[in-house]
């Protein structure tokens, strides 16, 4: 007789549907990556080659160098599921195995967020670093504590920046340093010279129209912040990622650095722009910290890591000695992630109106209030408001 | 999202497809089969192999903390005691009872003189003799919510079948919207509730036409209109939305009892007609059949007579082929032969195709379980919890709030049986404590 | 056990570093060059083949087993350190530069679990030739583990092998041929903990695999 | 072996994959750095078809320019197969460190070509500042000049200073690569001093104490503010020639820098009227002084006149320009103490050097 009950309730799965299920999640997590891609091709390749300062093979070079992002990714899990599993050694079941691994994505995201001229053997570095060490050591694909390509990303920036400075490239004037690290971008401007003004931070690069478009020195991707909307529309139309989480996070930035900018300089609404326009604020909001093995799970578990995202960004940004915080407070909430959702998700549980869950609501949220005063009182004996002279 | 109100999801229907066809009535099978099980409890048989039975004699007993009697649905001959499949997935003795097509009945089927004199105790009473238990799935005894020693001022009828596909409430109503009325009237006269409520999808509006002209004959009897989301038909959403009050273990708390539609019929009968439970209306339906319908059956009939009065399987498929899901596909069960009963709890039937395989998948804690969940809790952190066997965590997380809604695997994108190990921590509560 | 097991089990079977995991710090902090590696080899196998002969010379006899063995681990730390004393002294006057680029884990040699845990585990109950024995071999397994340990960090690291000396192999023409420059972090913890970790994983996988074999043909 | 590849076939598809990315992925990505290079520098050479980048046989001892000078990268140019010249990529300091700055040398005539920032952490502020004006003197700048000097910009003296730093760098580079040998000093500069004597001040500010090195003999010459020769002070000394008086020039705006910074334009001995410029934040503040008798003393100001910024209410509330002068004169000649002011350090300087000069003037005359 045949087994008599089989699989279980609910028979009715939004994943059985024809556009849905991880496939499909991953699957449009590219789609939203297109844009992002699109722009770095445009920026640091099309529009160069447009205005004839490099040869049409030196125009592929930036997608190219995305794409073999996501290849060596990809080739480098399948390596290791072909040597740790002798039954993955065929072709079929690999692919079945890798399609439900995002195994393209780490390195995708690694080689938008490098300098463009990384040398190669760089990006293969960071993609075993990212792929190998960060993602398929800790188990797989669901149980990584870090978002693979920030470790990668981490990887290459402490140790081998060297090298990318010393291959680092220019091909037009608006682009004298294309390099996170190397100084020229906005924030290791403001970094460098510790002042809050308009002129010398903003016009240096134009208007903050060029930060919203992007054409201001940057890593391959980060500066596109209109494609990263886009995407971060379409990711959240398609619900890859939930809404919520960026917008807290830029919001957040924005609220506490016009409070800093306020403090310090002028209190003009630029500066808050100029601080989610630059640097790659906007990248990781949509891409990094969405990440979803990476962050809490609950909703709320995810409002408290954007509201903490957001005041360690301006803290780790604005005091510390590096000019970008983002990388930086992402990979260490990403080691809280866990106790955080298991945090949030009791005050869920409880219900919000109970007296406990008050309470730890308002200590968070305290806490949260003090990083920032920290961050504000802190960066105002650093920072002056500069006139000229 | 993240604010606390009342939430579900939309889930496509699919219930134009048994609504196509009128309630048919099927009440003479070859074989009608009585499990001796309700709920958890084993019966105790009071009728012998070889026995003459008639409709409505009286062939077992519940015993326990909810007693009843359970009747027989046709007359005929007692030819066997035998296990068969019950749709709870086991294996129970059941009573095997050949049809004779008299339709003998029993003596106690009269007509009741004056039914509107009743007091409240030969209400419940009446309910009890009725054989009387939750027709919605549950099968819960119906008189003991009636005994409730707080002061109930509402009583509900749940029409709303949030679950997809079922639709035998509504074909129901739609014949009998009278009986329907008339049992909530004396469900109310049980109790002394001055309230009650019919509450179905909004959509329904056919209901609405149907009700509407019998209205003014039972006085403090009100429609209420649900949103076509699932879970809007769990008895606490609805005590909420309806009483704006809310409790925690029991509806009395909050003055109200929720009745299915069906066990307000059958009452109706019992009350005017001493009719017990013997039949229900049950749903035939699935994308395996080629003309899904609702029937009207004795209890105890095989769901394999009903898909052949059906017209069988569509092209291509058999029994061998097909998925059998007892009650409804958020909750219910599936099994893989058509060797079924339909019994007291057993609403619907949907027969589908077997599903291929799927792969497995890693979660990839993208959320969204956590997002549906209707009561608020986040169920990775509770298998997770239950995994490292973690009592205390799960406590915590208030694990015993959840009430097996099936959402948080309905959204999962990795085909996870997040609902199976929310059960297993719901378990081991249970066990530490 | 024969001697030639007795000798040979140190290099991978039971491998002081990658098998038993004993004396990680020293070997995390000094493998930044194979000369390191080598001096530090020869100092481990100059003081476990004494101690472990002195020691089974003292604890051969069933009486004195008796009479040492409430008082045997203050013995063992005198013994060792008495030669550590000597390894040290000797370094200092003939290999000064090595003696400065090992620093303070010479004389950490003396609370290194390896030396102390053969004292204990095979040198006190074994005869003193079969004691040599295993010290030679431990600690050849134990600088055969450093020398992997360093090859790796100093190859990629600094792109040198320096194996004694002046004797040091430039290799940065490889790295200039290959248009690639030395990973700094290879010469920090971070690199020495990665490597380790590796080259654990893999001597686990393959011991793994060795298990399985073994039990599929014993069935 | 055949076995082998048929077991492994997909693992070692997927290796040979991965090398073949990082040979040829290498490759491509090299070549990209060379286009980079090349499109970087080209501009700084006219007419390149080709930069070989190469590691000079010896390098210069960057010791004697500072621990922060050093060669970043060197090319050859080429101009088809014609070996045209050298590009020298000096790293140095400016107010930050990491200043890169690329200097083409073409072989033909010993001249600079062209000057490229290539990378910096200037302050933008400042480093704006540096007009074309100021990179066109670079352009055909002749090597052969004995000591290098270069106009600096107002207000980004340090970083334009780091410009003159990494020339000589980039030229000792250059004599180290060729057989270019500066010429031989014509003059060498012994001493500067400010002539205090009121009958010449007008119009021999700066004297200065040389020795033409053709004769060998050492006079006293007087310089302009801006170190043009004026006339030979010692009596019976013959006037150097043309090219080493230049070369003073080069060696004095070198070294001597600061005695361009105040000197005394004119005195007018029947109204005792002394005008004397100083330097400040914009440009020149000329004051007219009318002394007292003895010559020791200011009686009063007749004029000051200023270009320094306008901010807003003047900088530090001192009412507008000349707000600050007047403030930092009046405290002076009432002896009272001058303390640095917040946000117009500039323009203080420049009056303290102006109060150090007329202490100077006036004591040289007997006055306190």
């Amino acid at each position: 007789m045949a087994r008599f009950s089989a699989g279980k309730a609910p028979f009715i799965r939004i994943a059985d549907e024809k556009n849905q299920g991880t496939q499909v999640i991953m699957r449009d997590f590219i789609i939203g990556l297109l844009p992002i891609i699109l722009f770095a091709w445009y920026k640091n390749g099309i529009k160069v080659y447009l205005e004839g300062n490099v040869s049409f093979l030196e125009m592929l070079y930036p997608l190219v160098f995305i794409l073999l992002g996501g290849l060596i990714s990809f080739l480098m899990e399948g390596l290791f599921f072909m040597i740790t599993d002798p039954k993955l050694r065929e072709l079929k079941p690999l692919m079945n195995k890798i399609s439900t691994s995002f195994a393209l994505i780490p390195g995708l995201l690694l080689a938008m967020v490098l300098p463009l001229y990384t040398p190669i053997w760089v990006l293969i570095f960071g993609a075993f670093m990212g792929t190998i060490v960060g993602k398929m050591l800790f188990g797989g694909f669901g149980h990584n504590i870090f978002n693979p390509a920030l470790l990668g990303y981490i990887a290459v920036g402490f140790t081998l920046i060297g090298v990318i400075n010393a291959n680092g490239g220019v091909m037009n004037q608006s682009e004298v340093l294309i390099d996170a690290y190397a100084g020229a971008t906005p924030l290791s401007l403001l970094a460098n010279i510790k002042t809050i003004n308009y002129d010398q931070l903003v016009t240096p690069y134009g208007t903050l129209w060029n930060f919203f478009i992007g054409t201001i020195p940057g890593a391959l991707a980060e500066t596109g912040a209109l494609a990263i909307i886009i995407a971060y529309v379409w990711l959240s139309y398609r619900k890859v990622l939930k809404w919520f989480t960026p917008l807290i996070y830029v919001g957040t930035v924005f609220i506490v650095s016009w409070v800093l900018g306020a403090v310090v300089g002028d209190g003009g609404v630029w500066f808050p722009l100029y601080s989610i326009l630059s640097g790659g604020l906007m990248f990781g909001a949509v891409l990094m910290a969405t990440e979803p093995v990476s962050s809490p799970k609950n909703p709320l578990g995810k409002v408290f890591m954007a509201l903490l995202l957001g005041v360690l960004t301006v803290l780790f940004r604005y005091v510390g000695n590096y000019p970008e915080g983002v990388g930086t407070s992402l990979i260490l909430l990403n080691i809280f992630a866990m106790p955080l959702d298991r945090f949030s998700a009791t005050i869920r549980a409880e219900g919000y109106n109970k007296k406990s869950s008050i309470i730890k609501i308002t200590l968070f949220l305290l806490f949260v209030l003090a990083i920032a005063a920290y961050a504000i009182i802190k960066a105002n004996g650093m920072y002056t408001a500069g006139g000229i002279i | 999202m993240i604010v606390q109100k009342a939430k579900g999801i939309h889930i496509d229907g699919r219930k134009s497809m048994s609504k196509e066809l009128p309630l048919q009535d099927y009440l003479n099978p070859q074989f009608v089969y009585i499990h001796l099980l309700r709920q958890t409890e084993s019966l105790k048989r009071v009728v012998e192999v070889g026995e003459y039975v008639r409709i409505g004699q009286v062939v077992a007993l519940r015993e326990g903390w909810g007693p009843l009697p359970i009747h027989a649905s046709v007359s005929g001959t007692v030819t066997a005691v035998k296990k068969v499949w019950h749709s709870s997935g086991k294996m129970v003795d059941a009573i095997e009872i050949k049809n004779d097509f008299l339709g003998a009945m029993d003596d106690s089927i009269t007509p009741e003189k004056d039914p509107s004199s009743l007091t409240k105790e030969q209400l419940v009473e009446k309910m009890k003799q009725a054989g009387l238990s939750g027709l919605g799935g549950a099968g819960f005894p119906t008189f003991v919510k009636y005994q409730s020693k707080l002061p109930i001022n509402t009583v509900i009828i749940n029409a709303v079948e949030c679950e997809p596909y079922i639709t035998s409430d509504y074909m129901m109503i739609d014949r009998y919207p009278e009986k329907l009325l008339k049992g909530l009237h004396y469900m109310m006269a049980s109790v002394g509730a001055t309230r009650g409520v019919v509450a179905y999808k909004a959509y329904n509006s056919h209901i609405t036409d149907v009700l509407t002209p019998f209205l003014p004959l039972y006085p403090g009897i009100e429609i209420y209109l649900s949103k076509d989301i699932y879970p809007a038909g769990w008895e606490k959403y609805l005590i909420q939305q309806i009483t704006k009050k809310t409790y925690n273990s029991l509806p009395s708390e909050a003055g109200a009892i929720v009745n299915n539609a069906q066990t307000a019929m059958v009452f109706a009968d019992m009350v005017e007609h001493n009719v017990p439970l013997i039949a229900r209306g049950i749903t035939i339906t699935g994308e395996g059949i080629k003309q899904p319908r609702n029937f009207l059956v004795p209890i105890g009939t095989p769901v394999k007579d009903l898909i052949e009065q059906c017209g069988g399987y569509i092209d291509g498929l058999d029994s061998t082929k097909t998925n059998y899901i007892a009650g409804g596909p958020m909750t219910g069960r599936a099994i893989l032969i058509d060797d079924l009963i339909v019994n007291d709890t057993l609403g619907s039937v949907i027969i589908r195709p077997i599903p291929d395989p799927k792969l497995s998948v890693e979660c990839m804690g993208c959320g969204k379980c956590a997002d549906a969940c209707p009561v608020f809790l986040t169920p990775t952190e509770i298998w997770h919890a239950s995994e490292r066997g973690d009592i205390e965590a799960v406590k915590r997380l208030k694990a015993s709030k959840c009430m097996g809604c099936g959402l948080c695997s309905h959204v999962c994108p990795s085909h996870i049986d997040i609902t199976d190990f929310v059960d297993k921590a719901k378990a081991l509560i249970r066990k530490g404590a | 056990m024969n001697q030639k097991e007795n000798f040979l089990k140190g290099f991978i079977k039971e491998n002081p570093l990658f098998v038993s995991v004993l004396g990680t710090c020293p070997s995390l902090a000094i493998t930044t060059s194979v000369e390191n590696a080598i001096g530090m080899g020869i100092a481990v196998l100059f003081v476990l083949v004494l101690s472990n002969w002195i020691i089974s010379m003292l604890m051969v006899n069933e009486k004195m087993r008796e009479w040492i063995k409430p008082v045997r681990i203050p013995v063992f730390i005198v013994v060792i350190a008495t030669l550590v004393t000597v390894v040290e002294m000797v370094m200092h006057a003939y290999l000064v530069s090595l003696y400065e680029s090992l620093g303070v884990f010479i004389p950490l040699i003396v609370v290194n679990c390896i030396i102390l845990g053969r004292a204990e585990a095979f040198a006190s109950t074994n005869k003193p030739v079969s004691a040599i024995v295993d010290g030679a071999g431990m600690a050849l397994g134990y600088t055969f583990a450093l020398l992997l340990i360093s090859l790796v960090r100093e190859l990629l690291g600094s792109g040198t092998l320096t194996i004694w000396g002046d004797l040091s192999l430039n290799l940065r023409f490889l790295f200039d041929f290959l248009r690639i420059t030395p990973i700094d972090m290879f010469t920090k913890p971070v690199g020495a903990f990665l490597t380790f970790g590796f080259i654990l994983a893999v001597i686990t996988a393959l011991s793994n695999a060795k298990q399985a074999k073994l039990k599929k043909a014993v069935k | 072996m055949k076995a082998y590849f048929q077991k492994n076939k997909l693992l070692l598809l997927f290796s040979s994959i991965l090398i073949l990315i990082f040979v040829i992925g290498g490759i491509y990505s090299r070549f990209m750095t060379n286009q980079i290079t090349f499109h970087q520098y080209k501009d700084l050479f006219v007419g390149t078809t080709n930069l070989v980048e190469y590691t000079p046989e010896e390098e210069v001892d960057s010791t004697v320019l500072g621990p922060d000078t050093s060669l970043v990268r060197s090319f050859k140019a080429y101009v088809g197969q014609e070996h045209k010249g050298y590009i020298y990529v000096v790293e140095t300091k400016g107010r930050m460190k990491g200043l890169q700055i690329a200097y083409a040398i073409d072989l033909a005539t010993d001249q600079v070509v062209g000057v490229k920032v290539m990378q910096s952490k200037e302050t933008p502020e400042y480093f704006s500042r540096l007009t074309p004006e100021f990179f066109n003197q670079f352009v055909n700048y002749d090597l052969f000049v004995v000591t290098i000097s270069i106009d600096t910009t107002a207000g980004a003296t340090v970083s334009s200073d780091a410009f003159r730093v990494a020339l000589q760098y980039a030229r000792m580079q250059y004599m180290k690569d060729t057989d270019f040998a500066l010429p031989t000093k014509l003059v060498e500069v012994n001493s500067v001093r400010y002539n205090t004597d009121f009958a010449t001040l007008g119009s021999n500010p700066i004297i200065v104490n040389i020795t033409d090195l053709s004769t060998n003999k050492t006079m006293d010459v007087s310089v302009s503010g801006v170190f043009n020769f004026i006339q030979v002070l010692t009596p019976g000394m013959p006037t150097p020639s043309v090219d080493a008086l230049l070369e003073m020039k080069n060696d004095l705006s070198l070294n001597y820098l600061s005695y361009s910074r105040v000197y005394a334009v004119s005195f007018d001995s029947d109204s005792l009227q002394l005008v004397v410029r100083t330097r400040g934040y914009a440009g020149n503040i000329t004051f007219t002084f009318v002394l007292n008798a003895e010559k020791t003393a200011i009686v009063s100001t007749a004029s000051i006149q200023s270009v320094e910024s306008y901010e807003d209410g003047g900088y530090s509330n001192h009412g507008s320009v000349p707000g600050l002068e007047t403030y930092l004169l009046n405290r002076y000649l009432n002896n009272q103490s001058i303390d640095t002011t917040a946000g117009a350090t500039g323009t203080f300087n420049g009056m303290t050097r102006l109060f150090t000069y007329l202490d100077l003037i006036f004591s040289g005359n007997g006055g306190q």
